[in-house]
């Protein structure tokens, strides 16, 4: 069919544009949009003196690994051999197996943040993971001293679930105690039984991992029920959706430990991120999503490893992804650290790309000051 | 020999007394007749023998065997099998599945071909047990309980609803299968329909035992028409 | 008072009464007979409102009804006493009798106190829920319900079902006290007793078609007529 | 005829015949497919195997559980630790998980036995809610929210040179054919008889000596063995399962749906009906904001306008079809109609 | 451990509270018109977000929420007309378990497409009605927030309303008759639709309160309503079907046991903690605390 025009790159998108995870699949897979319009318009992606347009082929996954895993098996019966995505944690490791079995395809993760889903052969990540947001948290309590933690997590978020023993072990190391772990799921609503027992036992600090609604609610009843101490989240949460669900003033000197966003840079005054809030803003009529600079970035990425492999062959495009410079890719909004040797991708295929901390002051984060 | 011998059965719900301790024996072979104005607790002494509901005192004695009353499934598995004072089929399903139903538990599913002519349900046997004609339908209800071959078998009002004639067909029914065995414990308000066919009558008054004896007796007691028959009626049973 | 007029109506795809006609006069209680199955139940559906006609009219004291909802033909004076217990059983007969007189507010004291002295037991249970009372006197309960209110038309759909020989005749004994004030009465019955009792006027529908229609005496005194429609009735069911 | 008892045998050769010829058209078909249209024919015939075992509980005893997707779950995992943690072949892994599912099923009953209804249903609600909080809490076994990864495929013997995704749908569509015979001889049996009994009148099924424990009991057990065996297989051919998989939002409640669309208490509903909502999601992929909407309004349709299941009239169809003047006349159909 | 006791015990009853409050409309949904309403969460969602966008374009909380709870009772009689209706509803005696079923199938139909207009319309970002009383109210042994209270209060309020129409009333007479036999009720007089409006009016307008409350306290977007309304429903069990105390008790009961497994065992455990006490009141009593065994004759 039209996927195999001569003419025309088709990259596959799997994201949830439906379903509960709506709110962040979708601005990820307008992210992506946008860059391959800008792309094509620049005149494409341009291989061996031939120039390619992208087309993106958009597939529904619901958050859902059945629907995942038939979204992808229709991509691929499709011939469509170059996917992003997805997004959920849940939807990853069921793709695994079958694109890790398959020399025809190539993946780019853009949102899991859920360790272990690269391989560095057929399979990247420009995603942080759990454990790269780990890295804020560790830095934030051996500055500040903390003496002991509970924690809060998101049983439903493979990530912070995964990454918890080490983030343990790792506190543990810097002489922090581990008062309590305690564990709820998304669309929990009472956490007041936890939170009583929490000012028995009077922490420090209360790290909050998951999302946004639940890290907003938390922090309002454990003030409420009289917790004095630091309240740390370690969630992708922008001050628009903050703000939807507790009063600014209530998370005032708040800590959050997560790589910059969208929004981040846009604050920064980079102005790659300004244009692409700009673009994006134009076509879609409000701010891009958090993840929208990584999806973003995710086909500039194809693009390089398609120019830098001069084919489409997988296994060139699978070498050339995995030898590709930060520098080699100016158009980058997210800022990787690069490899030692100046990669973009480590040997495994994850990208180094670590937490910040930041403090909520006023309307919103900012980049927190750690020494005090 | 007594089947069934009810010894000071008695049976409350919260305040209401529905048997006052009831001690009734029941002659293997008869047909036996229960009548008593309404409410006066002969749906509930059948529930009671057939292990429906738990009396608050008294035991009942079956054939040799004391100890009863047993739970329903052991109740049947003796031989103690009821119909219901509400006629009771399995609506949704059709004659057929009904009767396959029946033979599940019955020691001699083979009776059931013979009970189908004698029920009339031969034509019907695929339509679906809800659409029949209410005598049917009640006919229905009495071979799923034949089809169980009982020694016992606890009739509540199986002729209400009937016109005339149906109800003599439901006689010579009963009496048929009676004639091969079975020993009846009949409740009807069919004042005549009962007194010809029971051989005894007990009357049940206000949870107790009124009267016992034989259907002539039974009619001539002023004890029985004051409670139960009522000047007229007892005159048009004749 | 009330007139049948071709009335056809049935369940889905299946016709149960074919052009019903006849009159029920304030003076004449009059009896319905038929088999099981011909009919009787759905008819006293299809006047109460529960059941669409789908042919013909009723008329009541000369107004058409045909097209009246339950309700405003509760209000227009029909009360039926349907076929089964169908007293609403976690209510207290109190209660169950409140909602009787439902289409005229709540009823005083008076209301209360006729069914009552027509229903002594009624009396005593009156705190106590519906669903307990015997057979028999859930069925009284349902007549003193209809009676609550002040119906201009009683039917009753097989009163006597499961009721002891006394009830019977206290029933019959009721309604005819009923009768003697004016109101009309349509009784569907088995029990001949109980139609000789009440009847003066009977109507006998077969396999939803009238076939006769005269007074009860001649149709219910074993006469000739008697004989032929039962017999008839009779033969035709074995067929089914 | 004159046999009132006629088990139908007849009927039931009919009905493994007809399930026969089905499979082998199936299969046929199947192997002309992409990979994408297999994994929905795979995925749609575990979906298929689940829905006829649900309904042997629910369209033929008259319970609706919402543990079902637990015990899919349960079905998946154990054939996920048998393989892959201790080497079992999956045709060793298969038996005994659909065995430990089929106790787990009992297990179920004995602890609802007194209740009924909708009291019934939300008691398996807690009960495939706690299955699903379980999968994620013991994560020592199960891998917990991450999944369990690494589950080896179903071997594939050397004389089947399909590629392995046609392999999966063909050991799909033959465990839906197993299922469906399974299922056929057992709504045959007296157990089956039984069953019907304690559906339609529970009282009146004691009061004829049905042993109404050990019917339930045994629905319960079969319809569960069912359940794990789609689990198990489920697991070998997607090599990865996460407990999203097994939720009572997901998998339970949409087996009610696919069961009350496609028609209960008929064994081909069900199938039909697991057949439909799986490819209409699928077909409604191209409109994927108003995808759910879409869904949603067709589900209320299907309800709405055959409330006795596509099966219904898929079987009023044929009837016409066939000629014959008066279709019977469906009774909860009229009685329906009867009430204004 | 034991002196945080009256804390958890108040935290039991706030939040048992709420379970109720969601609870309540169900059950009389349930009660009168055999309905299992699962839409019931998506009148308590729209409740929350009607309330937001009426406090978002600067009406005041409580004018906010009279007109939300108006709102949503409109939309629970459409429910009612389009998703209902057509399934011929079948209260009384002869209740086909089939047409329970088809009953059930609808309202999640109906539960989906509520969710996908309110998806469409408002987005699936969760968040949050600024509160209209921010009060913490402490006291020696325990702290609980003014909101709290209001729920409390609330709820108190609502049974006693509730109560006083289905008891009190001819209104509430004919209720209550429907929900035993609708036949028999129809032969007294009473209008089937009157009782269908007044039902799905006073069940979707309860959801709505519970929504607009709660809403003010908990994050609402689309799918907020699917857990409350499963919590409601083995609320509904444990108290005992249809019954108005029951709701309140089961409610009460659930929510001090997810509070005291929580905070005396462990939080992953709260929903575990749940279903045994789901299977030890439906053990001990199949028909739930309040429910009633049916009588055989
Ligand atoms: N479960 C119960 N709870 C309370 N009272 C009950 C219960 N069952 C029966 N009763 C009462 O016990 C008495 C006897 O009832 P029962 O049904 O046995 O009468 P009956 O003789 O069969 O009457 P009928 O001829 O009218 O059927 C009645 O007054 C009835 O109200
Ligand atoms: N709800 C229904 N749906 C379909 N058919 C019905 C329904 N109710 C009754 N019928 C059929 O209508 C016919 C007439 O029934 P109806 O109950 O009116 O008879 P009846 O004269 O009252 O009988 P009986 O003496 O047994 O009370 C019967 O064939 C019956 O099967
Ligand atoms: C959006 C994210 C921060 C993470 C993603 N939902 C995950 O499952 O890992
Ligand atoms: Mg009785
Ligand atoms: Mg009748």
């Amino acid at each position: 069919g039209r996927a195999s025009a001569a003419d025309e790159i088709v990259i596959g998108e799997i994201h949830p544009i439906t379903g509960p995870a709506t709110f962040y699949g979708l601005p990820e897979s307008r992210g992506i949009q946008l860059a391959a319009d800008r792309i094509n318009k620049a005149g494409g992606v341009t291989l061996g003196g031939k120039s390619y347009q992208i087309r993106i082929a958009t597939e529904d996954d619901q958050a859902s690994p059945t629907t995942g895993v038939a979204a992808l098996r229709k991509l691929v019966s499709a011939d469509v051999r170059f996917i992003i995505g997805p997004l959920a944690s849940g939807v990853a490791p069921a793709l695994k197996p079958i694109i890790e079995r398959n020399d025809k395809l190539t993946q780019l993760i853009d949102g899991t943040i859920a360790d272990d889903m690269t391989n560095g052969k057929n399979i990247f990540r420009n995603q942080a993971t759990a454990s790269g947001y780990n890295v804020a948290v560790v830095k934030l309590f051996s500055a500040r001293k903390y003496k002991s933690v509970a924690m809060m997590t998101d049983r439903f978020h493979a990530g912070f679930m995964n990454s918890q023993k080490t983030l343990a072990a790792d506190l543990k190391g810097l002489g922090v105690t581990t008062a309590s772990e305690d564990f709820y799921k998304l669309g929990d609503t009472d956490f007041s039984a936890t939170l009583t027992n929490l000012r028995g036992r009077n922490v420090d600090v209360l790290l909050i991992r998951g999302y946004p609604a639940e890290g907003a609610l938390i922090t309002k009843q454990a003030r409420q029920l009289g917790f004095s101490g630091q309240v740390v989240w370690e969630m992708v949460s922008p001050p628009s959706t903050v703000l939807k669900n507790i009063p600014a003033a209530e998370m005032e000197g708040v800590f959050n430990c997560i790589p910059l966003t969208t929004e981040d840079y846009v604050k920064l005054g980079d102005e790659k991120a300004k244009a692409l809030d700009q673009a994006y803003r134009g076509r879609f009529n409000e701010g891009p999503g958090e993840l929208t600079a990584l999806s973003y970035d995710a086909v500039y990425i194809f693009k390089a490893a398609f120019e830098k492999a001069g084919s489409l062959d997988n296994a060139a495009v699978n070498k050339a992804m995995a030898a590709l410079k930060v520098a080699d890719i100016p158009e980058l909004v997210t800022r990787y650290t690069p490899q030692p040797d100046g990669r973009l991708f480590a040997s495994d295929g994850q990208v180094d790309l670590r937490g910040e901390v930041s403090v909520w002051r006023g309307e919103g984060w900012e980049p927190a000051s750690l020494k005090d | 020999m007594s089947l069934l011998r009810i010894n000071g059965v008695e049976a409350r719900f919260g305040g209401v007394v529905a048997l006052a301790g009831v001690t009734l024996d029941i002659p293997e072979g008869v047909i036996f007749g229960l009548i008593g104005p309404n409410g006066a607790g002969k749906t509930t002494l059948i529930n009671v023998v057939s292990g429906l509901v738990k009396p608050t005192a008294g035991s009942i004695t079956f054939g040799a065997e004391a100890g009863g009353p047993w739970p329903i499934a052991s109740a049947v598995s003796r031989g103690i099998v009821r119909t219901f004072q509400q006629t009771r089929a399995f609506l949704g399903l059709t004659v057929r599945e009904n009767l396959r139903i029946a033979a599940v538990s019955s020691p001699d599913p083979a009776c059931i071909e013979e009970l189908v002519d004698a029920c009339g349900l031969a034509p019907v046997l695929d339509r679906v047990a809800g659409d029949l004609p209410y005598a049917t339908l009640r006919h229905l209800g009495i071979a799923l309980a034949l089809a169980l071959k009982p020694r016992l078998l606890l009739l509540d009002e199986p002729a209400v609803g009937l016109a005339e004639e149906e109800v003599e067909r439901l006689g010579a029914l009963v009496r048929r299968w009676h004639a091969g065995g079975i020993t009846v414990l009949l409740v009807e308000h069919n004042v005549r329909f009962l007194m010809e066919m029971s051989d005894r009558v007990a009357v049940l008054d206000r949870g107790a035992v009124l009267f016992v004896g034989t259907p002539a007796e039974c009619q001539d007691r002023q004890e029985v028409i004051d409670v139960y028959l009522g000047r007229r009626q007892a005159d048009a049973a004749d | 008072m009330l007139r049948i007029d071709g009335l056809s109506a049935g369940y889905g795809r299946l016709e149960v009464l074919h052009a019903v006609s006849f009159t029920v006069e304030r003076d004449l209680p009059t009896v319905m007979l038929g088999a099981n199955g011909a009919g009787k139940t759905t008819l006293c559906r299809v006047i109460s409102g529960l059941i669409p006609a789908r042919a013909g009219g009723i008329v009541l004291d000369g107004a058409d009804i045909t097209r009246l909802s339950p309700a405003e033909r509760v209000r227009a004076g029909i009360a039926l006493v349907p076929e089964g217990r169908q007293v609403f059983p976690d209510m207290t007969v109190r209660e169950n009798l409140r909602l009787g007189a439902y289409v005229h507010g709540e009823p005083g004291r008076t209301g209360f106190d006729a069914v009552f002295a027509m229903f002594p037991i009624l009396a005593q249970r009156q705190n106590q829920r519906a669903g307990l009372l015997s057979g028999g006197e859930q069925q009284m309960l349902a007549l003193a319900r209809a009676l609550m209110s002040r119906p201009r038309l009683l039917l009753l759909d097989e009163p006597s079902q499961g009721l002891a020989p006394k009830a019977v005749a206290l029933i019959a004994e009721t309604v005819n006290r009923i009768a003697a004030t004016g109101v009309g009465v349509l009784l569907v019955e088995q029990n001949l007793i109980l139609a000789q009792a009440i009847a003066r006027h009977a109507v006998v529908l077969e396999t939803g078609t009238c076939v006769a229609d005269g007074p009860a005496g001649d149709l219910l005194a074993g006469g000739a007529v008697a004989d032929s429609y039962l017999g008839k009735t009779r033969r035709h069911r074995h067929v089914v | 005829m004159m046999d009132p008892l006629a088990s139908s045998r007849h009927g039931f050769i009919r009905t493994v015949a007809a399930a026969s010829a089905m499979l082998v058209a199936a299969c046929a078909v199947s192997l002309q497919l992409n990979d994408y249209y297999l994994y929905v024919v795979t995925i749609g015939a575990i979906f298929a195997v689940l829905a006829v075992s649900f309904d042997v509980l629910l369209g033929y005893t008259g319970y609706l559980s919402l543990a079902h997707g637990a015990l899919y779950g349960l079905g998946a995992y154990i054939c996920a630790v048998l393989t892959a943690r201790h080497g079992l072949p999956f045709w060793a892994a298969l038996p005994v998980a659909g065995l430990a599912t089929g106790a787990a099923g009992a297990l179920v009953a004995l602890l609802s036995f007194r209740t009924r209804g909708l009291y019934f249903a939300v008691l398996t609600l807690g009960i495939g809610l706690v299955g699903h909080q379980l999968f994620l809490v013991f994560d020592q076994v199960t891998g917990g929210v991450g999944g369990f990864v690494g589950i080896p495929g179903p071997e594939q013997p050397a004389w089947l040179p399909v590629s392995p995704v046609a392999y999966a749908a063909l050991l799909a569509l033959a465990l839906l054919w197993v299922t469906f015979v399974a299922a056929s001889l057992f709504v045959r049996s007296k157990l089956g008889a039984a069953c019907l009994a304690v559906r339609e009148d529970i009282t009146l099924a004691r009061a004829l000596g049905i042993r109404v424990a050990a019917a339930r009991l045994s629905a319960f057990a079969f319809s569960a063995t069912f359940a794990g065996l789609a689990g198990a297989l489920f697991a070998a051919i997607s090599s990865f399962i996460a407990p999203e998989s097994f939720t009572v939002l997901g998998t339970g409640f949409q087996l009610v749906a696919l069961v009350v669309v496609g028609g209960m208490g008929t064994l081909w509903g069900p199938v039909v009906g697991a057949i439909l909502l799986t490819a209409l999601p699928e077909a409604l992929r191209v409109a994927s904001t108003y995808s759910l909407l879409a869904y949603g309004v067709l589900l209320l349709v299907c309800v709405i306008f055959a409330p006795k299941g596509i099966a219904s009239l898929i079987s009023a169809a044929v009837r016409r079809f066939r000629g014959k003047s008066k279709p019977a006349p469906d009774p909860a159909r009229l009685r329906r109609e009867a009430t204004p | 451990m034991l002196e945080l006791l009256p804390q958890q015990l108040a935290n039991g009853l706030a939040l048992g509270s709420t379970y109720a409050l969601v609870a309540m409309g169900l059950t009389l949904i349930f009660g009168v018109l055999l309905i299992p309403n699962f839409a019931h969460g998506e009148f308590y969602m729209l409740g929350a977000f009607i309330t937001y966008a009426l406090v978002a374009s600067g009406l005041n909380f409580w004018l906010a929420m009279a007109a939300a709870v108006v709102l949503v009772t409109g939309i629970g009689w459409i429910v009612d007309r389009v998703v209902f209706q057509p399934i011929g509803s079948a209260p009384g005696h002869s209740a086909a378990q089939g047409s329970g079923l088809s009953m059930m199938i609808s309202a999640l139909a109906g539960s989906i497409i509520l969710q996908q207009v309110a998806t469409i319309i408002w987005g699936t970002e969760a968040r949050t009605i600024p509160a209209p009383m921010t009060g913490v109210i402490q006291t020696p042994y325990f702290t609980i927030t003014a909101l709290q209270l209001t729920v409390i209060g609330t709820l108190t309020a609502a049974w006693i309303a509730v109560w006083l129409v289905l008891h009190r009333s001819r209104l509430g007479l004919a209720i209550r008759a429907t929900s035993q036999n609708r036949d028999a009720a129809l032969l007294m007089g009473i209008s089937m639709t009157q009782v269908r409006l007044a039902t799905f009016g006073i069940g979707a307008a309860l959801g709505a309160v519970a929504g607009a409350l709660l809403g003010a306290t908990f994050p609402i977007y689309p799918s907020m309503g699917v857990t409350p309304v499963l919590k409601a429903f083995v609320v509904l069990v444990i108290g005992g079907i249809g019954s108005l105390p029951g709701a309140i008790a089961g409610g009460l009961v659930l929510g001090m046991v997810e509070v005291m497994v929580a905070g005396y065992g462990a939080s992953q455990f709260q929903d575990i903690g749940t279903f045994v006490i789901l299977v030890a009141v439906l053990l001990i009593r199949p028909q739930g605390l309040f429910g009633r065994a049916q009588v055989e004759r």
